[in-house]
């Protein structure tokens, strides 16, 4: 019988470079799960969060490779593809990854009953599974394997909410999150298999070549798109796929919760950016689709970033706060979804891709700090809530200081980064063309205004209210760390220009 | 007629499980009924033809997903006639939201167009699409002899030339013995493969157009086809068919839709296109194992570590 | 080459009637092998504790007890407890016993005796198979009472876990032949006991070995049998049943014995064929061919029972595991044998794809387990020979004599 | 009569979307934490339904066959995640009733 006689080509090494970040940062969790083997527990849990930043970094080098090359590589039969979006997102990802990694090293090692760290070996896996699925999803081309990547992405965070398991509020978190994400993945999985129906493939490009030769979405498509909509959603925390967030965000420890509000976010609205740009993309083949299609995306950017501004200002746990202050910045980054490629660009080179990135860059940093000071405030005061601020600028200068910084970036005020990634989104909504986006930008500075109010509620509890509290020690080690994410936060915006240039 | 009972018998026992889970309040019942509507999906699964997915269903879901579940619900229940009663309004208004998204979708779902490939089409249909001006056509002279000797042509929706139009995409419509169908009908389409003068193709008849092809246009060689035609010599074989042939021709390809339900290119999918997730998911369920495992191990005190023997 | 099997149908009628038919002779197959095996578990169980067993029922060796049992089994009362969830207590004997029943539909007995002609039987098989396990589940669970709950808790995480190393075991042979027909397999196997595919390489020989631990853990027989444990649990999962409820998880549980055995066989044993490749000359003589068929069969259903009596004697020599020790055996050493000999088999295939040293191989391991299977089968003679003569416990007797000394000091 | 007796793609069409109702009532209506997790089940079916009939009638290919046992397996994938959090859950509050979890909010 000529049975096993079946040949079966390999994937060729070009795909296999292409994932290459992706196989390093694989190799780091199997490393990280055979160390405790080879070492007592007391040096185990450094070294894990050691292994994992240097794997993780050798990922974004390995990433960082392939967007100084540049051009767009298809990869694995058309599953993925290596463009200058996906290896850009996935620097951003990997390196991500790293500083969580030494993030961890600075706040949450020092925390003697922290789970993550009784248990490194095991949360670090479940970390780095996570980022897998998360370079997996902003290179996705194939539905299968958007399903594939969400599902690799959500799986591990779902356990890692809850990891704090002696800890109710980690369970409840646990319990919210898993609860939505597996309504969202189902209703999903259903219009997946819908669009598969009607298009025959599963492939993103060919789907977009039959919108586009057709013209037209049938209504039976665009309940397809919804569902795919309610997951990604769910993954970007748009409005009304937020309900998990906030809960989460609390729920779980800061290291998570950081992970979450930008690993999870950018690696969602990425994806949703490919997707969207595939439907909407043939802005010459069906016009009107497209401005359909910025509209349907910008009012639920609207929604997002107005519900998460407001519902910020009621909240008086700063990780909360920083939960609904990130679901309003995912609402300014679908802005940037909003702007589709109007003159057969590519992906790679379109504004809205551009504003999307860069943003995403500077969210990481300011987002980066705020937490960690969080989780440094928290070491010392055992408090999350902005009560446990008042006067730290006299009792930790070395933190609010640098706080104070994020905060005024995470609002999107002048002399920070934060100010830059606003401006070139705005001015990308505002130069675009064959539709008008402007009130995109109306509704972005009014939100802007909106959320300067809870982040300077912050700042003043830091500066103007006092107490009788002592000083909070800052090791030099956490005060550089906080100082080194402040650097990038400020000095951004001296290389805005070039910083335009690169993507 | 057959299938037609069958296809009755699975529904309605999936959509009394279906229900059952939607109205039982005792959470084991709920799971008991999901069992019903998991094995009545996998017997769909064998009338659609797809055996393997079937036999994967009744394993890992109600074999495995399943009992996990009645475990979870055992080990999650003090009381073990636990009900969970919800509030009158919310039936209601449940109920009728519920309704309105079947009649929306059901709606909607009938109204749509399908996609609809490969079919097979006659070759003057084939010759109307113009599709013999499409840049992959000159690929394909070899292949578009062999059909035309025959009059079929494999063709998409759209009349593109479907995948690689190849043996193997022969040997799939062969299999489903398409036949002419317009575009859109969403019937049975599994009728036999005609031959020019309109009768049934017999495999000798696609013995011999595989003969006739030249060696590097089909999937197997010279030596191969000689053995299968061989094999098939045998004394009390019956009338060939297309399925016989293609079995014994051992090509791969050829081989996926004569084994009747496509496992060979299950598994040539995952060795192949689906390399990259299949892979992935063995990531996944590393990540899985080991975030459950560590979430449902009892809880350890803070200061004494996990386990002594790491 | 070997050309496709052809399957045909064991009598020329039209397909639904000669489905009902099939279905009628199987159901009567499975009831009888399912009472025959329950007295010859009796039978076998006394001679094992130097017993005689039923001896009183009908004529000879009390062949009949089985019947009067059922009859007994039938008239009773069925009772259901006061606390028990009804209508999950009353279909749960259902849900074991059907699908171990339907899972017979797959099973080939040789080549012309293959009713369902998929090529998939082997995960058909252990997907039908992998129901069972539901209805043992719910009827611990149904019964409201601890011990049932108890043996229904450790079915399920015995199953499921066991159902990994099995299902491992079982893809070494599917890798080795190329097929997931369980026709197909048996017909590669054809041609004498070298060709048997336990004896093919080493892997498959440790393969065959957790293959039938795992399914006996799988089919909670002893000495996994801690879902029914009696002296800890009463009677574990089905402590509350009684009459033809209670019959119908014992009609499971022996149906299933058979099937084990019978998977044994094909994937492992030769399938129909004798060790001579006589059979499979047959097959090949025109003529001969439904005596072949016939034969094959008779063989099948030998090495079947011989599994089977495998499972009894095993059952009524080993003590009980505890169920820590039952988890270690499966994650610990099943899992990894297992897996070693997957990655084994496929190394084998691709290092030796024939030859010299393969067939010495062969030889090698045919000699060991045809050795082993005849040095049993000695002892086995030996046994039922000298057995009423008493020679057997006063042959022991230094040994005994000598463990008692030591014990007293 | 002819729509009734001759099985085509629709009526597995119709049949997934009402268990995809069904699906998703069972999960707006269920408080328990697992009653929704099967109410999933049904959802993910109803996709599988849906995914299988595309594939036989619709593209004759088996990519749809695939995915419906990629979904398989996420789905055991998924289970097994949420039950170990429903269990750490009951753990802390001997409930599995998602309502109970109503610390966090705001």
């Amino acid at each position: 019988m000529k049975l096993l006689a079946l040949n079966v080509p390999l994937p060729p090494a070009a795909d296999m470079a292409a994932f290459a970040p992706e196989l390093i940062v694989t190799a780091t969790a199997v490393a990280v799960l055979l160390l405790p083997f080879f070492l007592t527990r007391s040096r185990r849990d450094r070294l894990t969060a050691a292994v994992t930043a240097l794997g993780a970094a050798a990922a974004a080098v390995a990433a960082g490779a392939f967007f100084v090359r540049g051009g767009s590589h298809p990869a694995f039969s058309g599953l993925l593809v290596a463009d200058r979006l996906s290896s850009f997102l996935r620097v951003l990802i990997f390196g991500f990854l790293a500083l969580i990694a030494v993030m961890w090293l600075i706040t949450a090692s020092r925390r003697r009953n922290d789970a993550t760290v009784i248990d490194a070996p095991e949360f670090f896996t479940l970390l780095i599974a996570a980022t897998v699925g998360m370079g997996m999803m902003v290179s996705s081309v194939n539905l299968l394997m958007v399903v594939v990547g969400i599902e690799l992405a959500s799986l591990p965070s779902y356990a890692m909410a809850g990891f704090q398991k002696q800890q109710r509020l980690g369970a409840e978190a646990a319990m919210k999150y898993v609860v939505f994400g597996a309504v969202t993945a189902a209703v999903m999985l259903y219009g997946v298999s819908l669009l598969y129906g009607v298009y025959g493939t599963l492939s993103v490009d060919r789907i977009a070549a039959s919108v586009a030769s057709a013209g037209t979405i049938p209504p039976v498509a665009v309940i397809g798109m919804l569902g795919l909509l309610a997951g990604v959603g769910f993954k970007i925390s748009a409005v009304p796929f937020h309900f998990w967030c906030p809960d989460v965000f609390e729920g779980a420890s800061v290291e998570v919760a950081t992970f979450l509000s930008v690993a999870s976010k950018a690696a969602g609205l990425a994806l949703l950016l490919r997707l969207v740009y595939a439907v909407g993309g043939f802005a010459g083949a069906a016009p009107h689709y497209a401005g359909s299609i910025a509209l349907a995306v910008g009012i639920l950017a609207t929604l997002t970033a107005t519900l998460g501004n407001l519902a910020a200002l009621a909240q008086d746990n700063l990780k909360r706060m920083l939960a609904y202050s990130s679901i309003a910045h995912a609402g300014y980054v679908l802005m940037a979804v909003a702007i589709l490629p109007t003159d057969g660009q590519g992906i790679s080179g379109s504004p809205g891709a551009q504003a999307l990135v860069l943003y995403l860059l500077v969210y990481l940093f300011m987002n980066l700090g705020a937490f960690s000071v969080v989780a440094l405030v928290y070491n010392r005061t055992g408090s999350e809530r902005i009560e446990a601020f008042a006067g730290l600028g006299r009792r930790a200068p070395l933190l609010a200081i640098p706080m104070a910084l994020f905060l005024v970036s995470l609002v999107g005020l002048p002399p920070m980064a934060g100010f830059a990634a606003k401006f070139q989104l705005f001015y990308a909504l505002f130069v675009y063309q064959p539709i008008s986006l402007r009130w995109l930008v109306v509704v972005g500075l009014v939100n802007t205004l909106i959320s300067l109010f809870y982040y300077m509620r912050v700042v003043r509890a830091m500066f103007l209210q006092t107490t009788d509290d002592g000083p909070i020690e800052v090791s030099a080690l956490a005060a550089g760390w906080v100082i080194a994410m402040a650097v990038p936060v400020t000095g951004l915006l001296v290389v805005w220009q070039p910083l335009t240039k690169l993507f | 007629m057959l299938e037609a009972i069958l296809f009755y018998g699975f529904a309605a026992m999936a959509l009394a499980g279906a229900f059952g889970v939607l109205l039982s309040r005792n959470i084991v019942r709920t799971a008991v009924w999901l069992l019903a509507t998991l094995g009545a999906a996998a017997g769909l699964y064998f009338l659609l033809g797809a055996m393997f997915v079937g036999a994967i269903q009744l394993i890992v879901y109600a074999g495995g997903t399943l009992v996990l579940i009645i475990f979870g619900v055992m080990l999650t229940s003090k009381n073990p006639h636990m009900r969970f009663a919800p509030r009158r309004a919310e039936v209601a208004v449940a109920a009728v939201v519920c309704l309105a998204l079947v009649g929306l979708l059901v709606w909607v779902l009938l109204h749509s167009t399908w996609y609809v490939g490969p079919i097979v089409q006659t070759r003057a249909q084939w010759a109307q699409t113009g599709v013999n001006e499409h840049p992959w056509a000159h690929d394909l002279q070899a292949v578009t002899q062999f059909l035309d000797a025959n009059h079929v042509a494999i063709v998409d929706a759209k009349g593109v030339p479907c995948g690689p139009v190849t043996l193997a995409g022969l040997a799939r419509a062969a299999w489903y013995e398409l036949t002419v169908m317009p575009q859109g009908d969403q019937g049975d389409r599994r009728q036999p493969l005609h031959d020019a003068d309109g009768k049934p193709m017999s495999g000798d008849q696609l013995l011999a157009e595989l003969h006739a092809l030249p060696p590097q246009d089909r999937a197997i060689d010279d030596a191969a086809l000689e053995s299968a035609i061989a094999a098939l010599e045998s004394p009390d074989a019956p009338a060939r068919t297309v399925q016989q042939v293609a079995y014994a021709c051992g090509d791969a390809d050829l081989l996926t839709d004569a084994d009747g339900d496509g496992t060979r290119n299950i598994g040539l999918g995952f060795l192949g296109v689906y390399l990259l997730p299949f892979e992935v998911i063995s990531v996944l369920l590393l990540a899985v194992l080991i975030g459950a495992a560590y979430l449902a191990r009892p809880r350890v005190p803070a200061s004494g570590g996990t386990g002594g023997g790491r | 080459m070997v050309p496709a099997p052809d399957y045909i149908p064991l009598i020329n009628l039209p397909r639904p009637i000669e489905a009902v038919a099939v279905i009628a002779v199987y159901l009567g197959f499975v009831s009888v092998v399912a009472m025959f095996f329950i007295w010859w578990e009796r039978k076998v169980s006394a001679h094992m504790q130097s017993r005689l067993g039923p001896m009183r029922v009908g004529g000879w060796h009390g062949w009949s007890q089985s019947l009067a049992d059922g009859l007994k089994l039938l008239s009773k009362e069925d009772l259901i407890p006061d606390e028990a969830d009804r209508p999950l207590f009353r279909i749960a004997p259902y849900l074991a016993f059907v699908p171990a029943f339907a899972a017979f539909a797959v099973l080939p007995f040789s080549a012309k005796f293959a009713f369902v002609d998929v090529s998939i039987t082997v995960v058909l098989i252990f997907g039908i198979l992998a129901l069972e396990v539901l209805g043992v589940i719910l009827g611990g669970w149904a019964s409201n009472s601890k011990w049932s709950l108890y043996g229904a808790m450790r079915e399920a995480c015995q199953i499921v876990s066991y159902e990994i190393p099995l299902g491992l075991a079982v893809l070494t042979p599917v890798l080795t032949v190329g097929s997931l027909s369980l026709v197909d397999i048996s017909i590669d196997q054809g041609g004498g006991i070298h060709r048997w595919l336990a004896f093919r390489n080493p892997f498959l020989f440790v393969s065959f070995g957790v293959f039938f631990i795992a399914s006996l853990a799988a089919n909670k027989r002893a000495p996994f049998d801690l879902p029914e444990s009696e002296s800890e649990l009463v009677a574990g999962f089905h402590t509350e049943y009684s009459g033809m409820r209670f019959a119908m998880f014992f009609f499971a549980e022996y149906a299933a014995m058979f099937l084990i055995g019978g998977l044994a066989a094909l994937l492992y044993l030769g399938g129909w064929y004798d060790p001579f490749g006589i059979v499979l000359h047959m097959e090949h003589t025109p003529s001969l061919v439904w005596w072949a068929a016939l034969a094959g069969a008779g063989i099948f259903v030998v090495k079947a029972f011989t599994m089977v009596f495998v499972q009894m004697w095993l059952r009524w020599t080993l003590p009980r595991l505890r169920i820590d020790q039952v988890l270690y055996m499966c994650v610990k050493v099943l899992l990894p044998l297992a897996c070693v000999n997957l990655l084994g088999v496929a190394l084998w295939a691709w290092l030796f794809p024939g030859g010299a040293a393969q067939l010495a191989v062969q030889i090698v391991l045919t000699v060991i387990g045809a050795g082993g299977a005849g040095a049993f089968l000695a002892i086995l003679v030996w046994a039922m020979f000298f057995r009423g003569r008493g020679i057997t416990v006063s042959m022991l007797k230094p040994w005994t004599n000598l463990l008692h000394r030591t014990e007293s000091k | 009569m002819n729509h009734v007796l001759h099985i085509g793609l629709n009526h597995y069409l119709v049949l997934a979307a009402i268990l995809f109702a069904a699906g998703l009532c069972t999960m707006t209506l269920k408080r328990n934490a697992i009653g929704i997790l099967i109410g999933v089940e049904l959802v993910l079916n109803a996709a599988n339904v849906n995914l299988i009939a595309f594939s036989h009638y619709g593209t004759g290919l088996i990519d749809g066959q695939v995915t419906a046992i990629f979904v398989i397996v996420l789905a055991a994938a998924e289970a097994a995640v949420a039950l170990a959090i429903f269990l750490n859950f009951y753990n802390r509050l001997a409930t599995v009733d998602v309502d109970r979890g109503d610390r966090l909010r705001g």
